[in-house]
């Protein structure tokens, strides 16, 4: 998106005749974000003894998961170079629907599980079609589809309420066998998927088409079924996300998606992915996501005064990124000499 | 003749909105034949070619191929029946690795199968292997190739998919050495594939090709026997007029003229000490292979990747060039190498983008009119023949040989006084080369100095006054005009001087 | 010596209310012989119940006492407070309330804003007229419980015809544009059911029409106060009450809460009511100085924005408090925290989905208690 | 075939001109004309929904209500255009608002100097946002978020959570007036379009915004100083935050932290409905003026309909995707070449 973005990147490419790998790049917002977090970790554990006991682990994956879900949506999205304020939408009503229809015991989940997926789908499969074969600009597309996903929440559930079943609320926020908490295992699983799906002819499309689109129909893809797919993903995902927070809160509210609208783009932006399209990926935006719960953390353990804690917060969004380019600089300079 | 041929296209046309791209074009390929297209710049081969490869949908005409209806509706497709392409605009994808580019869009085997890098790599080198190439990496990103790199990766792209009619559309414009695509265009000829073979060099025409169909405004002239025709009446084909005569003549040698741009022991990247004078109304030629530290040279005094070591002089004093801004400023106007990347602000009009760099002063107390925009252009157009019902188009509406005017007409447009200019002759018809070549060595007769690289070597044989060749980063020879000639230029460019083998740099 | 640590949180803050409530908690957590004795930690943790939830956590691991908040959401947080309960954490609710049994909640909700006020606007209207309902939050069970009681007094006279209902977010300017909307389709509306935002109504129909205004009810703000009590303005057709959320719920939560620390009191968690503020037209009056005294309950123009919402005082409750703890944060000088009478608790009715979770409501929910009908209804 | 027979036929088209006819109607005036037609549909429209609309006064509420939104959307206009997004701009308004009523408290003395340094630092802010975008390369999004949120974390802590004092009285006056029957802030919103559609598509300003959006690579080798001018946008669109932040205080008398919220999204809502590329270089003010009007109508006709909230919601959702359905590029494609058709035969 940055206008310079692109300059330096042509200065560099030919100034430096060292030919790069694409492994080392695609991940390396991964990792620059992976040591970011890790540093945030550290702070906040020197600042608070307690941050490292099990309990404490578990609740921040578990207030986490949401963000990262709906973060490693929005990474589909905005890596085929397009916008999806959706999530929004697809959250708070998949939410409700959680809530208002909750279906006892671990098939009752599954149901549930479905239930939202089946939303998301719908949803991004809506998306996909306005935007892959109707070309509408995606950010308008799916401005209006969240509009209209709020006010379906509204009609199913007019105030916050409802109850989500007791194996979703319990079962999935607490921890497999007493040690691993389940939230990380959703998370690690999707990494995996993430990692394969990436290698697939789709995944390869998707950064095709995210570069330069008319490029990539020359090459033989199909622009439009991987825009539509790309979409659906990240319903689906969106879906999940919706279903992890009901899991969370044990309730429905039909404006629980809101938050998630700019914080869901941050961490997307803050794991290292291009909003023009193209470069970044999933992993780095899940990791984003955890950051920005972190940083919560860390900005109450550090006790701003509360007033300014909005311009730490902002400094720290800035200085994150700002490392993360001075690390990759000093690499790539160090690489060359 | 009707019924052997492999491709018979008849009465093809296509509209853009109002703008027609191709009229009526008649034509049929042989197979075993590498059939040349010929016409000026916008006349529609570049159209054609994305018809035939699926990448459009005709508003009329038919076409044929292999005796059967060929009505494709993407490029997939296009590819099923047997036609594979290597676009004008090349179609590589920066972000991939060499190998998934070459195996788009099935780089794992199936849609839902990862694939293992491991195999999508073997599978390039192996296509690499049959196609001659070794000196490049399938696990490269292609953002890290040269332009000829990636002009021959997307050439063998087009070989491997095994086509039974292959179009090559202007596969040259970016390879200085044609050596490595005319063998293997032969190997494939003798395999029994077809070639539609889109060029504006007409020497290689003439070499690869029997018959050739010439487009003018959209509308197929005819096809002819290039053994039966003279390059005079093939242009006339072309353009409808008798061609004036192919170099203008040079003035006297500038020996004493005041030196404008001056580089003295230039280093960055591959180039190494680099050192050269140019003076008012000299047209100095720079000769390279691909990839010897010319572009690094061009670049530097482009303000855009400047020199690590050495220093410019601008007008007897030292410049910084730190950006191209300051470049501008010094009075150095650059004609890019990549020139979607570099070039072309697609999404404006070619009006736009000509008159850009003069806007400040064209504009009334900085309101700025389309009006204003028309008519400040109209001289540097004119010079580079852009013909003005272009003056509105969208850029990437225009033809890639009209952008490369419009990039010319922006430079000259600037009101710099010194031209450096990479290529600047690609992809441009043969008639405006011409006109080109007059309007340089008008810009230097009347006082201006120009710095040009070009890959076709009697351009800068018949056109410089005088010549470096660069290799291996360093300065391998200095040839005055007296002795310039595309032997001895090309002995140099390989490293021989004298019979002597040189020693590269680094 | 052993302080009590004390946690406020705040969603967000940005608008009168929620930094008068803040300020009237950090002004009395510096009144002696609190300022000794308890150690008093702001957090705003914004919009986002997940940042809440966090800061709550933090709070908890943090060794809190006690944590008095302004809940973003009325369940999402439950778990969380659960916990803290478990860990001998007290939580305090004041305005906004949570259905986590463990949790006290503090809150004028219950006390039938949206019914009287109803009731209020019916009279002032007759029993006959075109209105707006300018609500609050979508989706906010606050809002749908005022509305609810209002509705449940409008649909009894069919005179009454509400013409348009939107959403103003409690905020005087979204109340103002929102409300310039609805006028351009019904200019001749007559009268306004407004929550929090009202004088932005007001604004909005002086704009339209800077000669006729229409009885409008709402909230505290002191620029609606102001309106209601000048002359001008009611015979400009201005009519109404000021009723609502008093920011000074945070004051009562907080003294409550640290009686209950202290020891001075016991009491089991419950559902408290704050009395609903009632100040028609004729009830309002100017204070002179920086507390409310002998009955005044509005601040002089120029003294305080008009966005200020006068209900941050209660001479009974809050003797402490004046005009600097609530624009400042800062101690009356010379005051020292006076306990609250013994027998000031009162429990409040449940309301499902505001103050419990799985609960009947009473079946007089929406019974009046500030005002008569002097229209008979169904006509 | 021989040479001879296509040498005569080279003749004969050799006489004849280039007849394939020149690009004629961009795509930028249809969009324009759409959107203002379909804004015009919906009032005339809405006389069914309530006798009161469709008339001049409805038009004059919301012409006056869409100003906040179009003074703030020109601003998000030029970043979107050079391949930007500016999240900041709810919380310049909010310190546009703040300034205003703390600074002025209340009066008319200095009212000329008060306001130029509102905007000035606003303007200033902006520029801060642009350099972290240009010299830092910190992401537009995450620069802008994080600005927004710094910005509007110092309004809390200036105003310690109240912000207090009023506009001066003559802007609030300003509000109200009326010039020749029409409401001033109705002819101010004119002036400010003319102003606005001057600045980004007759100057050369302008020019070189479209052409760093277009291709900022193709920029920086052509010379322009790209860096000076992105900075230069994403300052007007905080100083343009600013000044929707002063007209909302003088509107709403008043300011409060929350002001600027809900224009965010309507901002960019109103940029890409009006024809504008998110991904920059593309884009017309007016279709962004007929976008946010557009809007506005939208608000303003949901506003008087009697049904529940989530039905509104609905059909908010569903006309915005109505328009956006009408206004896609193959509908021009279709239009231009009916056009075409028409000229040519
Ligand atoms: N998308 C488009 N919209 C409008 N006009 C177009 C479009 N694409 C091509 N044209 C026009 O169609 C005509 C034919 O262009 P084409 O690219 O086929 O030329 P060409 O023969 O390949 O020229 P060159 O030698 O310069 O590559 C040109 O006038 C061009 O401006
Ligand atoms: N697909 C197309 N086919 C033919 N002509 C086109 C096409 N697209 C655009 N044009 C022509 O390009 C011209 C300008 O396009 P565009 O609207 O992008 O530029 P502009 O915004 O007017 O330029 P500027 O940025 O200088 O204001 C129009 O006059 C239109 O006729
Ligand atoms: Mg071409
Ligand atoms: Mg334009």
């Amino acid at each position: 998106m940055s206008a310079v973005d692109a300059t330096s990147a042509t200065e560099a490419g030919h100034a430096a005749p060292k030919r790069r790998l694409r492994q080392g790049i695609a991940s390396q917002g991964a990792v620059l974000i992976g040591v970011i977090y890790v540093i945030l970790w550290v702070v906040y554990a020197a600042e608070q003894p307690s941050a490292l006991s099990a309990y404490s682990i578990e609740s921040l994956l578990n207030n986490s998961l949401p963000l990262m879900l709906a973060a490693a949506g929005q990474t589909f999205v905005v890596l085929q170079g397009g916008f999806d304020l959706s999530v929004a939408g697809i959250i708070s009503l998949s939410n409700v629907l959680v809530a208002v229809y909750p279906v006892e015991g671990p098939f009752g989940a599954l149901v549930n599980l479905a239930m939202v997926v089946g939303v998301g789908l719908a949803v991004g499969a809506t998306n996909g079609i306005l935007v892959a074969y109707m070309r509408i600009q995606s950010i308008a597309a799916t401005l209006a589809t969240m509009i209209v996903c709020q006010g379906i929440a509204l009609l199913i559930l007019k105030a916050p309420g409802g109850y989500v079943s007791e194996f979703i609320a319990y079962e999935l926020t607490g921890s497999l066998f007493g040690t691993v908490p389940v939230a990380a295992v959703i998370a690690v699983a999707v990494a995996c998927i993430w990692l394969a799906f990436r290698r697939t002819n789709t995944g390869i499309a998707l950064y095709a088409v995210g570069r330069d689109a008319t490029a990539a129909e020359l090459s033989g893809i199909d622009v439009r079924r991987t825009r539509f797919a790309a979409f659906c993903w990240a319903g689906v995902l969106y879906g999940c996300a919706g279903f992890m927070l009901s899991a969370q809160t044990s309730t429905g509210n039909p404006t629980a998606g809101e938050p998630f609208l700019l914080l869901c783009f941050a961490a997307v932006a803050l794991g290292g992915t291009s909003f023009s399209g193209g470069s970044g990926g999933v992993i780095g935006s899940l990791i984003g996501a955890a950051t920005l719960m972190l940083m919560q953390k860390v900005l109450f353990s550090t006790g701003v005064s509360s007033f300014y804690t909005g311009v730490f917060q902002g400094v720290v969004m800035i200085v994150a990124v700002l490392f993360a380019a001075f690390v990759q600089y000093m690499s790539r300079s160090r690489g060359n000499g | 003749m009707g019924r052997d041929q492999l491709l018979s296209v008849t009465g093809l046309a296509k509209r853009y909105g109002a703008t027609v791209a191709l009229q009526s074009l008649s034509m049929e390929v042989a197979p075993r034949e590498v059939h040349a297209i010929l016409g000026e710049n916008g006349a529609g081969k570049s159209t054609l070619v994305k018809i035939l490869s699926g990448v459009v949908r005709p508003n009329g005409g038919t076409m044929r191929l292999g005796g059967s209806d060929y009505t494709p509706h993407s490029i997939v497709e296009a590819r099923r029946a047997g036609v594979s392409t290597a676009f004008q605009e090349l179609s590589l994808l920066p972000n991939l690795t060499v190998a998934e580019n070459l195996l788009l869009p099935n780089v794992s085997g199936g849609p839902l199968r990862p694939s293992s890098r491991g195999d999508a790599i073997a599978a390039a080198r192996d296509i690499f292997a049959e196609f001659d190439i070794d000196d490049i990496d399938p696990r490269w990103r292609v953002e890290d190739l040269s332009l000829a790199e990636k002009q021959r990766l997307e050439i063998t792209r087009a070989f491997s998919h095994k086509p039974r009619l292959l179009i090559l559309d202007e596969p040259t414009a970016a390879l200085p050495d044609t050596t490595w695509l005319f063998d293997q265009i032969r190997r494939l000829t003798g395999d029994g594939v077809a070639i539609l073979y889109i060029s504006h060099r007409l020497a290689e025409v003439r070499e690869l090709c029997q018959r050739a169909t010439v487009l003018r405004n959209g509308v197929s002239i005819g096809t002819v026997d290039l053994a039966g025709i003279n390059d005079d009446e093939i242009f006339k084909m072309m353009v409808g007029r008798a061609p004036e005569a192919r170099f203008p003549g040079r003035a006297p040698a500038a020996g004493d003229r005041p030196v404008v741009l001056e580089g003295r022991n230039l280093s960055s990247g591959r180039m190494r000490d680099v050192s050269f004078e140019l003076r008012q109304g000299e047209i100095l030629g720079v000769a390279a292979l691909e990839g010897q530290g010319q572009l690094e040279l061009f670049r530097a005094l482009a303000g855009l990747a400047p020199a690590t070591g050495g220093d410019i002089q601008v007008d007897g004093s030292p410049a910084a060039l730190a950006s191209p801004h300051q470049a501008m400023a010094a009075g150095i106007a650059y004609v890019p190498e990549e020139r979607k990347v570099e070039g072309v602000f697609g999404g404006l009009t070619a009006a736009a983008n000509v008159s850009l760099p003069k806007i400040g002063a064209i504009s009334r107390s900085g309101i700025l009119t389309h009006a204003q925009d028309a008519k400040a252009i109209a001289g540097p157009a004119r010079a580079v023949e852009l013909a003005d019902r272009y003056f509105g188009f969208r850029m990437n509406d225009l033809s890639g040989g009209n952008q490369q005017k419009a990039v010319l007409a922006r430079a000259l447009m600037s009101g710099a006084r010194c031209l450096v200019m990479f290529d600047p002759t690609r992809g441009v018809d043969v008639g405006t080369k011409q006109a080109i070549y007059a309007m340089m060595r008008d810009f230097a007769d009347k006082g201006g100095a120009i710095l040009v690289y070009s890959s076709e070597l009697p351009e800068l044989v018949n056109l410089c006054d005088a010549c470096l060749v660069i290799y291996g980063g360093r300065v391998a020879a200095e040839v005055p005009r007296g002795e310039l000639s595309e032997q001895y230029l090309l002995t140099a460019a390989h490293g021989h001087v004298g019979d002597e083998p040189m020693k590269a740099a680094s | 010596q052993d302080k009590k640590k004390i946690y406020l949180s705040l969603s967000y803050s940005g608008n009168s209310w929620q930094s008068e409530a803040a300020n009237i908690v950090k002004a009395l957590a510096k009144t002696p012989p609190y300022n000794e004795t308890v150690e008093l930690v702001e957090v705003i943790s914004g919009t986002d119940p997940q940042a809440q939830i966090s800061d709550y956590e933090s709070m908890i691991a943090d060794g809190a006492d006690g944590i008095i908040s302004f809940p973003i959401s009325s369940t999402a947080l439950n778990r969380v407070i659960k916990r803290g309960c478990e860990q001998g954490v007290l939580f305090f609710m004041y305005d906004a309330t949570v259905t986590e049994p463990c949790a006290y909640n503090i809150s004028y909700i219950t006390s039938g804003f949206g019914e009287n006020t109803a009731q209020a606007l019916v009279n002032a209207l007759d029993g006959k007229g075109k209105i707006f309902l300018s609500r609050g939050v979508p989706g906010n069970s606050v809002d749908e419980r005022h509305t609810n009681g209002a509705k449940h007094i409008f649909d009894q006279y069919p005179g009454i015809e509400v013409v348009s209902e939107y959403y103003s977010y409690w905020d005087d300017r979204t109340t103002q544009q929102e409300t310039a909307k609805a006028l351009a389709a019904h200019p001749d509306v007559d009268g306004i059911w407004a929550q929090a935002g009202e004088y932005g109504a007001i604004e909005a129909l002086r704009q339209a029409n800077p000669d006729r205004l229409v009885p409008v009810t709402g909230e505290n703000s002191n620029g609606f106060r102001l309106a209601l009590a000048n002359p001008e303005d009611q015979a400009k057709g201005l009519k109404g009450v000021s009723s609502g959320s008093p920011p000074a719920q945070s004051g009562y939560a907080f003294k409550l809460m640290m009686e209950i620390l202290n020891g001075d009191r016991e009491l089991e968690p419950m559902n408290i009511q704050y009395p609903l503020p009632w100040v028609p037209a004729d009830a309002v009056q100017l204070c002179e100085g920086d507390t409310f005294e002998n009955g005044c309950n509005a601040f002089p123009d120029g003294k305080v924005p008009s966005s200020f919402v006068t209900e941050v005082f209660n001479p009974e409750l809050l003797p402490e408090l004046s005009l600097t703890s609530a624009l400042d944060g800062e101690p009356t000088p010379g005051a020292t925290i006076q306990p609250l009478p013994a027998d000031v608790v009162v429990k409040a009715p449940n309301e499902p989905g505001i103050n419990c979770q799985r609960c009947e409501p009473p079946a007089d929910l929406y019974k009046l208690t500030k005002i008569e009908p002097t229209v008979k209804p169904g006509n | 075939m021989s040479v001879e027979d296509d040498m005569t036929a080279t003749d004969a088209a050799a006489a004849a001109a280039d007849t394939r006819g020149a690009a004629r109607i961009g795509s930028e005036p249809i969009t324009i004309a759409v959107i203002f037609g379909i804004t015009v549909l919906l009032i005339l429209s809405s006389r069914f929904i309530s006798p009161a609309f469709g008339g001049w006064s409805q038009t004059e509420t919301i012409l006056f209500l869409s100003s906040f939104l179009v003074f703030c959307s020109f601003g998000q206009g030029l970043v979107i255009l050079v391949r930007g997004l500016d999240l900041s701009i709810a919380s310049m308004i909010t310190l546009g608002g703040v300034l205003t009523t703390t600074w002025l408290a209340g009066s008319n003395d200095g009212i000329w100097y008060v306001i130029p340094a509102i905007l000035a630092v606003s303007a200033a802010i902006g520029s801060i946002s642009g350099i972290g975008v240009t010299v830092l390369r910190i992401p537009p999004f995450i620069m802008t978020l994080a600005m927004g949120i710094i910005v509007y974390s110092l309004c809390l802590g200036y105003t310690q959570g109240t912000p207090r004092g009023y506009p001066a009285p003559a802007l609030a006056d300003l509000m109200r007036a009326h010039v020749l029957g029409v409401p001033a802030p109705v002819l101010l919103l004119a002036v400010f379009v003319a102003i606005a559609v001057v600045l980004q598509s007759w100057t050369t300003f302008g020019r070189r915004l479209y052409a760093v959006g277009n291709n900022p690579v193709a920029a920086h080798v052509s010379g322009l100083s790209t860096r000076r001018l992105t900075i230069g946008a994403y300052a007007i669109s905080a100083m343009c935050a600013g000044f929707t932040g002063i007209a909302l205080a003088a509107y709403a008398n008043g300011a409060t932290l929350r002001m600027g919220d809900d224009y965010l999204l309507p901002s960019i809502a109103a940029v890409v409905v009006g024809g504008s590329s998110i991904l920059g270089g593309k884009g017309n003010f007016l279709g962004t003026v007929g976008g946010a009007i557009l809007l506005t109508t939208l608000g303003t006709i949901l506003a008087a309909l009697g049904i529940e909230q989530g039905w509104k919601t609905i059909i908010e959702g569903a006309v915005i995707l109505v328009a956006l359905i009408i206004l896609r590029e193959s509908v021009y494609e279709a239009i231009r070449v009916w056009m075409g058709r028409t000229s040519a035969g």
